[in-house]
């Protein structure tokens, strides 16, 4: 059955890789888990949290072996301080952003640009100064010219779940997310998804640590997340490169 | 030089001091009431008033979000007799630090109320003293340092809050920035210098706090 | 006039105290080491709860079996504790200004029991005898309708203690208000009460 | 039915208390030592140990990624001596939980031992038992209400860490996965249903060890 | 034999003490209220510091002006504080037996000062002469160097002083160790002291 092949695999030399990947990717690298140790001798441990305070973590010597952050921007970062083996660093998915109310809501935007300051009361997105979910909404918004009537009715996110809370309790009548978090939740509905054109592309960069004593094992991982077994799962939480 | 807008200054010490008096009035009447006292369900009181402790701030945040939401109990009804909106609210930082200070003051003053005795009170009676002022002149001076104690800890929670006030409060420029935020949200865009700047105002306020209640 | 008629139980033996304190006599408790004079003040000031029974002052039914109990600031009685009770945060003269109106007679008390030099020094810093005689000025200060003294005179020397009687006379005199006066020195009893009460184990022998 | 992995109540259970035995005993005796002394400094002393509480969680969490780190001073010292890295361990969780209740226990134990008199103490000396023995069988006793007063509100909050723990420990399944992390990833997730179930034993936890502790 | 020398400044005068207790002696400090009898005894017991001057102890030297400061615990001495000082925490058994090494020693004392029903009860669950009678058992039941006892029989009845008197010679004809008495009453002094040193106002007249 399942679990003997496992108890053999932990007489054999498993590896163990850490992998630091952004929160939103939880339910889907689960799966991907569950796929790939099943016919690997490698156990896949996650630790999960905010891309920059994964990659502070990662600069303050963590042992991690393999990072998937949800901007380029900290990974960026971390290429500068020779942190990631450049040659292993892939865009290994991407997301979309989405316009969303409450699911009982009565406003049926079909697009950004229906938004008007009179419909609404307050807004949510994430801190553009630090969340990349809020940098990529103020970037529609600003390319829209829409930010100025709206900038006194924003309320700022620590991160997308805040902002999806914010909507599905009634707090704040619409807010800007990614998709895949939009799908994770029943009690908001999907207003539009917003055009790639109007922010920088959501991307998904995923790379191994220079410090890693598993580089084999690690650059296979991150091989595996882009190969087609793996961007199925993905695809099916709502990342699409 | 950083170019800084102050205003989570003065909101910070403003809701920290606010919340602060709050806690300090409540936590000190209510461990008075209860401190002689054994009763069935007092521990239940008790372990209630320290639940915002064991949990998160943010989960905290949560719970008093979906109580002051707009279809929270308490929202609505606030929606309803005053047209008042709590939540992002200047009075969401507020309720925030109260909630998350409360514990602290109420376990220092309920353990300072029992740690004297109780027949100088008596003593006070037998000349005649009202219980406000027995309470005003004697148990309240001769519990000082416990309430101190407690007070210092609320002072210091209320203005380090961070998780509860941000759920609650949101993140508004001008209205609920509190420090905690301006450094949670400099450490996160990786601004160090802001950051670090706020972190010595921060700890500047708690030095005085301290020096000044000692 | 107090009327005492209670009974109390204690761990070793049952407490009954009956008597009658005339509107202006002094009366002396006088018993052994334990047999419950302590305890009899205690309830007449509300400190503890007799068992049973029934105490009255002037007309005024302080407690009684129908469960009236009025609490210890109603009941106008001023009480030297055994172990005096002074609030340890306050200077000797906030300890007798507490319950006082007139700072006339507070400054004047002070000097008849000689301590007048102490009135900015705080309990813990006085002698054991100037602490009894904080007391005494204390609880004649509040100008009650009756005076309970549990052992008032107990840690002073010959000297301080007849300047102490004379001026409990003096005042007693002024007031004519019934006082109780626990003591065990059996001359002291005898110069200073109109009657002395005997107890011994909880029973009083007229 | 959940399918629920029970590591975090092991975790959190085990490291709150270890934490907590920590805080209790460390405070208890530094409390003491600056009790009933007053020197230039004791403020400073006080003023930094209570900075944990007035500082956002995460930010803690990040000074001690700094201090421990692979560059940090002690995460160095540990490293070139142990061969041992703090970050991302299960020490880590400790040493986050330590470090945010500390305040807590120490403001608790310092108003604990002023409460009561001092001369008791001196009887007990002229009966010649040693500091001590003093110290154990009378200002400890004594000073009990305040001691638990701190002990009760250390539990808690070491139970309750989280940004600290999150920035120092990781979220590591099975390593550093305490309950408050379990509810955060839970709400995360938009798992609800996992996110009240943890709540709900954070929250007996906290009940059973008050009523316990009462 | 002890060998006191000091000074001491006080905030109404200054305390001189010079006198020599023999290793056989009861030596009684008799003298008014304030006078600086507890003062004295504090600066044997290592509680408060004299300001100058020596203090010695069978040829140990407690206390000098070379700063030298034996700490209370080391000086052998059983001290019975004017105030009691008993543990409020613990039952009468405990703190008697706190110092105590003799179980069958702590139990004969209790009897003899007629306390041996009280064993189990806390010291606010005692009348305020029991109280001072635990305090007695409790400082002889160290056997000590050197005894010091502020008032330890003000608070008690004539009976129970007269046993109490006679435990006290009893233990001092079997340990022969020098006491200090301080009593407010010149005919315990005169019946319980080989010598009276009076003090008034911070000076010793032998
Ligand atoms: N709080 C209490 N709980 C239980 N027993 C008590 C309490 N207070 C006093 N007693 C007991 O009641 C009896 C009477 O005590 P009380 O204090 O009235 O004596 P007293 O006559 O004042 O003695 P003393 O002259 O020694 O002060 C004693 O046996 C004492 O042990
Ligand atoms: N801690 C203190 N601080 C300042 N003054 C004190 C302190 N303790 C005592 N005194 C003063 O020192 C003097 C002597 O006090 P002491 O306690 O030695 O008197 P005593 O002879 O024991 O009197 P009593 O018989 O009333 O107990 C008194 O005037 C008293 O007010
Ligand atoms: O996963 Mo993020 O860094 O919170 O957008
Ligand atoms: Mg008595
Ligand atoms: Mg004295």
């Amino acid at each position: 059955t399942e679990e003997n092949p496992k108890a053999e695999k932990d007489t054999a030399e498993t590896v163990r890789l850490t992998v630091s990947a952004a929160v939103s990717l939880t339910d889907a690298l689960e799966e991907i888990k569950t796929n790939y140790e099943k016919n690997t001798d490698v156990e896949l441990i996650f630790n999960l949290g905010g891309s920059g305070s994964l990659a502070q973590q990662i600069q303050q010597g963590a042992p991690v072996d393999v990072f998937i952050s949800a901007n380029q921007d900290w990974m960026d970062t971390l290429d500068e301080q020779d942190l990631i083996l450049k040659s292993t660093r892939e865009d290994i998915t991407g997301n979309k952003l989405v316009l969303i109310a409450g699911s009982s809501s009565n406003l049926n935007y079909r697009l950004v640009n229906d938004i008007s300051a009179d419909d609404i009361k307050q807004i949510s997105i994430g801190n553009p100064e630090s969340v990349p979910v809020g940098k990529y909404s103020e970037q529609v918004l600003k390319n829209l010219k829409m930010w100025n009537d709206l900038e006194n009715k924003l309320i700022l996110g620590k991160n997308v779940r805040q902002v999806l809370t914010y909507v599905e309790t009634g707090n704040v009548d619409i807010g800007f997310v990614y998709e895949s978090d939009a799908l994770s939740s029943e009690n908001i509905k999907i207003l539009t998804t917003v055009e790639d054109g109007l922010h920088e592309p959501i991307i998904y960069p995923a790379a191994v640590l220079t410090d890693t004593k598993h580089e084999k094992e690690s650059t296979e991982f991150v091989t595996y997340i882009a190969s087609e077994e793996a961007q199925k799962v993905l695809a099916k939480y709502g990342f699409k490169k | 030089m950083l170019d800084v807008n102050y205003s989570p200054l003065w909101l910070s010490l403003k809701t920290a001091t606010i919340a602060t008096v709050i806690v300090f009035i409540l936590g000190m009447f209510l461990a008075r009431l209860l401190a002689r006292n054994s009763f069935f369900g007092k521990s239940v009181i008790e372990a209630i008033i320290l639940l915002p402790l064991v949990l998160p701030p943010t989960v905290v945040g949560f719970g008093l979000l979906y109580l002051f939401g707009k279809n929270g109990f308490l929202g609505r009804l606030l929606l309803d007799l005053f047209e008042f909106q709590v939540v992002f609210s200047w009075y969401a930082v507020i309720i925030a630090a109260v909630v998350v200070s409360f514990p602290l003051m109420y376990q220092s003053a309920s353990a300072a109320f029992k740690q004297f005795d109780e027949n100088i009170e008596n003593a006070a009676y037998t000349m005649g003293a009202s219980k406000w002022k027995v309470f005003r002149t004697i148990s309240f001076p001769l519990a000082w340092p416990g309430l101190l104690a407690g007070l210092v800890l609320s002072f210091a929670r209320a203005l380090g809050e961070f998780g509860a006030t941000l759920m609650l409060a949101g993140y508004i420029p001008n209205v609920t920035d509190t420090i905690p935020l301006a450094i949670y949200f400099a450490v996160e865009s990786g601004n160090m210098e802001m950051a670090k700047f706020w972190v010595l105002i921060i700890v500047s306020l708690g030095f005085t706090a301290i020096l000044w209640l000692n | 006039m107090l009327k005492v008629d209670i009974k109390k139980s204690l761990p070793h033996f049952e407490l009954t105290a009956d008597f009658i304190v005339e509107q202006d006599e002094i009366v002396a408790l006088f018993g052994p080491s334990g047999s419950g004079k302590t305890t009899i003040l205690n309830c007449i000031a509300g400190i503890t709860k007799a068992t049973s029974g029934s105490i009255q002052l002037n007309n005024h039914i302080l407690f009684n079996k129908r469960k009236k109990n009025v609490p210890i600031q109603q009941r106008r009685i001023a009480y030297l504790f055994q172990d005096y009770a002074l609030f340890p945060h306050m200077t000797v003269w906030k300890n007798i200004m507490y319950g006082m109106k007139n700072e006339q007679f507070a400054k004047k008390l002070l000097t008849e029991l000689k301590i007048e030099h102490l009135t900015e020094q705080f309990p813990n810093e006085i002698s054991g005898g100037e602490k009894q005689r904080v007391a005494i000025a204390r609880a004649l200060a509040t100008e009650p309708d009756l005076l309970l003294l549990d052992e008032p005179f107990s840690a002073l020397d010959d000297a301080t203690r007849d300047t102490s009687h004379d001026e409990l006379l003096r005042l007693h005199k002024l007031w004519k208000i019934p006082i109780i006066l626990v003591t065990h020195n059996h001359a002291e009893a005898e110069k200073l009460s109109d009657r002395i009460l005997y107890i011994n184990e909880g029973i009083i022998h007229n």
